[in-house]
């Protein structure tokens, strides 16, 4: 079962890799983009681990909507919202219980992707942070792990595409051949699963 | 590229507290980050709210005032702004006669102001949308995030402001709005890339001797790259992209808009050149305008955008306003 | 660094006819580069020229209209103009109260001014001039040619443009002038060189991580080059060197001029550094105008001037002024 | 003797070697001015060239009085004024004669200097043009190749020096090193004179 500290820990570890590749993030978004999708998560991931330690909210549902709003209100952009709803909807889902199982965690997700593609309206392959979300939320059956490697391999899988939202469709097919930065981070997102759940292990 | 900066973190609000000095005729708020004309809510006229990504001043904090916008909201560096900087802003310039939100196409902007829009309707404040996309340069598909907003936003925030002043209503300056932004068309080029910085060197790499066509104004690199054209050959391609799409009947309103580091002496020998192509192809220019406008911070470049007008709105972009960034008639 | 041109040769003729086109409230002759309000000759009013090499706009053209220049006289870029463009300039605004040359302090404007007044004399034109010297980076000695002219500039414009709109007489006129320059005090920090047509490349060599101290606004070289320093730094050093020279008691308009490829939004920020200077030192500021006004070229950098006044000459800043470059009251 | 032919001859020769030697006159001004020396002589001695075709003056006198007021009228900058000066104050001290000495040449061209000198307030030592026409003039007894010799010396000889004269002045000492680019085109000016002796001797 997952409780609030995981997803608590969720959030830190995320902030964390953030911190770790923005500038390998803002070199993606400069290469089809406005070279800000690292800083901009950088600023939105610093205000959420500050706001959950101050708050600690103490349900799994709490933890993602208040970090989803904190999203919404600090980074802006596309990915404020695009983030921001992913947290919040997928904190909804998971209503007010004090422990969540993964199964009912992996609906959850699936609610908030869904909430991110109507707010965004992209679908599979338009190269953006939904061809990472997507196949991790798949995936997630199969576990953390799983998930993380779909979430990856779904970003890396972006580079061919030709973008269809975002700023990097204006670029039409000069936006091929650049893996796209929300995937990337998505893909980080994702992968901070795992690590939440080792550092619960120890 | 070299920065007059502190550190990349406090630009912007380094920026709006030097507006604050600057302008005692605004009120900044630097922490919540919005810029309100001194006098709002004036009872009974509509508030104008506009924002977008910083680093294209003077747009939005140059342009609020009497006869223009009622507030801004700078977001980061070519980020857009939070919703929570838009309600406050909403809040701050309503009368009761409402607010329209003054969007400039790309996605984060959109989904931050409807955001807001929400919000601030549940705060039973009345708000109407309007969208900017102006922008040639892309194609408007399925397939794209739809067609730019660029230099017709000073276009739709002047003339909708001047009707907003005027006292009309809330759905009347809505529909000038809206009908400003379908009469608009622009085209840009850069000589060079910007710098941002979060990132500290140029967001494209640009060679000497090339230039991009279809530039976008967040260091986004454009549509097509080209080897190095004269002024005169940039400006038959702004001028004849526009008027591929578009053939205007009536009079147009002309803005040839630096995109920041090219000089002045520069912009109006391109303003020359675009009123050679403009008369070539048939098209008068009732007014015009030359000057840095709508920038992308350190980028060299130009665009050029048109639009056609009635006799009502060139009364409108007549009247007079009082910005920073724009001021004539008063 | 790329340039929106034709030919180098043609830079100021295309920038003229740009101009003309853009402002019809404008006479400008192209072939014998000189911009004069439309309504001049003003009867009973005393002319005010001005000019000066291309390049640093929108001075001196973008200053012409109600209130401020009569007519301005562009030279080739970075060049002084000829005799010939200033006695055709007095001729055109001279009602016969008599005509004040507005010359900034470098030995090809100062020569070329004297000859025009000289021949306007001859041609039973009353003339005075009035130097303009306020950067202090300049040692002003038997050594130099003297202080060189900047932002003051703009002030000494304005202030006498408003002196001369009222109908004040030339030898009043002229002493505003004067004053307004012995009051007023610049300095100037480059972050680049800029690029002239003739050369094509950058006028200096300025490696990253440097900047030059007591820059010129035609390219020269500064007076010294440091490690680059943050907006905070560069405005005490800037704000300092200008005190050191003068310590004004009355409250002073404040210019904070970008050199022309610096963002607005930077230009904001360094405001806010140089106000916080100017309060730690104890000076009152009345009035600050942010914005690009005395460029040169593509420069990135800044320049400050501060100029002391009284109720006087607050008022004549105040009063309307309608060109270009500056605009307001009316 | 020297006739309008000459006077004609050494304001083309003149500007055919502005011609050639523009960029390294800019250069030299981009080091210690405004880099567009180069181009303001090369404006004015097209300027002449044409305007001496056209009105084809028949006395030494008249060929430099409207060479020199045509430099004013087109160069503009400092040096528009002082070679403006130079060439019109010699050729006033021409007069009207349809030949002239060598000799006679030699003391109009030093009231031609001193005018400058009184007009711009440069002294030898200035590092400015005065620099390469004082010597100049006073070798100008010797012959044209001893006065081409001793601008040319004098020209070198002010790179050690400091400015304190026109736009260098401001660099204080950072203008010492460089050479001076009025100086130079100065060189150029008298050089051209024993070139257009040699044309007459053809
Ligand atoms: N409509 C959309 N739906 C889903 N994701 C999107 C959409 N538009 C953009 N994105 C994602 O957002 C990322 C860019 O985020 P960011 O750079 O922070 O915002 P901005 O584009 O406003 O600068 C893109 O790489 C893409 O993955
Ligand atoms: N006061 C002066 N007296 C004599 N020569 C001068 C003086 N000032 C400048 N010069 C000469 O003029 C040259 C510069 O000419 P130019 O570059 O054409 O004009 P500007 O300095 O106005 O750009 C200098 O190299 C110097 O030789
Ligand atoms: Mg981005
Ligand atoms: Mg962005
Ligand atoms: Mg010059
Ligand atoms: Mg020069």
């Amino acid at each position: 079962m997952l409780d609030a500290d995981f997803f608590r820990r969720w959030m830190t570890v995320t902030a964390a890799s953030v911190e770790r590749e923005a500038d390998r993030l803002t070199d993606l978004d400069s290469a089809i983009g406005d070279a800000d999708h690292g800083s901009n998560l950088q600023r939105g991931f610093r205000a959420v681990a500050a706001v959950l330690e101050k708050e600690a909210p103490d349900t799994p549902g709490a933890v993602l909507t208040l970090a989803g709003r904190r999203l919404i209100s600090t980074v802006g952009g596309a990915s404020g919202p695009l983030y921001g709803t992913l947290l919040r909807r997928t904190g909804k889902a998971l209503g007010e219980d004090a422990e969540v199982s993964e199964a009912r965690f992996a609906e959850a997700l699936r609610a908030g992707v869904d909430a991110v593609m109507a707010l965004g309206g992209a679908a599979p392959g338009d190269k953006t942070m939904i061809d990472a979300l997507l196949p991790a939320v798949d995936a997630l059956g199969d576990g953390f792990a799983a998930a993380r490697a779909a979430a990856e391999e779904g970003a890396l899988a972006t580079t061919p595409l030709q973008a269809r939202k975002g700023r990097a469709s204006y670029l039409g097919e000069r936006s091929i051949g650049h893996q796209d930065p929300g995937a990337t981070s998505a893909a980080l997102l994702i992968a901070a699963l795992g690590e939440s759940a080792e550092a619960d292990g120890e | 590229m070299k920065m007059l900066i502190n550190v990349p973190e406090t630009v912007v609000a380094d920026a709006l507290r030097g507006l604050a000095a600057a302008h005692p005729e605004l009120t900044v708020d630097v922490e919540n980050r919005v810029i309100v004309r001194r006098d709002a809510p004036v009872a009974g006229k509509v508030g104008l709210v506009s924002g977008g990504g910083s680093g294209h001043e003077p747009l939005h904090g140059g342009f609020v005032g009497p006869g223009m916008l009622s507030a801004a909201c700078p977001g980061e560096v070519f980020t857009s702004p939070v919703p929570d900087q838009m309600v406050r802003a909403a809040a701050a310039v309503d009368s009761g006669a409402g607010v329209l939100f003054i969007v400039k196409n790309y996605t984060g902007d959109v989904l931050n102001f409807d955001m807001a829009a929400e919000l601030a309707e549940d705060e039973g404040i009345q708000v109407a949308k309007v969208l900017v996309n102006d922008d040639v340069a892309v194609t408007d598909s399925l397939y794209t995030a739809g067609r730019r907003g660029t230099g017709a936003t000073l276009f739709v925030e002047k003339i909708a402001g001047a009707a907003a002043e005027e006292g009309q209503p809330l759905e009347r300056v809505e529909s000038i709005a809206r009908q400003v932004n379908e009469n608009s068309r622009s085209f840009g080029v850069a000589l060079s890339a910007c710098t941002t910085y979060a990132k500290g060197s140029p967001t494209f790499d640009l060679p000497d001797g090339e230039l991009e066509l279809g530039i976008g104004i967040h260091g986004e690199p454009g549509r097509e790259r080209r080897s190095m054209m004269t002024s005169g050959e940039i400006a038959d391609f702004a001028v004849n992209a526009i008027l591929d799409d578009v053939s205007p009947r009536n009079p147009v309103l002309l803005l040839v808009n630096g995109l920041g580091a090219t000089p002045l002496l520069e912009l109006y020998g391109f303003n020359a050149e675009v009123q050679r192509v403009l008369a070539a192809r048939g098209v008068a220019v009732a007014r015009t305008l030359v000057g840095n406008y709508v920038t992308s911070l350190d980028m060299a470049g130009a665009s050029v955008t048109l639009c056609q007008i009635d006799e009502e709105l060139l009364r409108l972009w007549d009247a007079p306003v009082k910005t920073a960034g724009l001021r004539w008639g008063i």
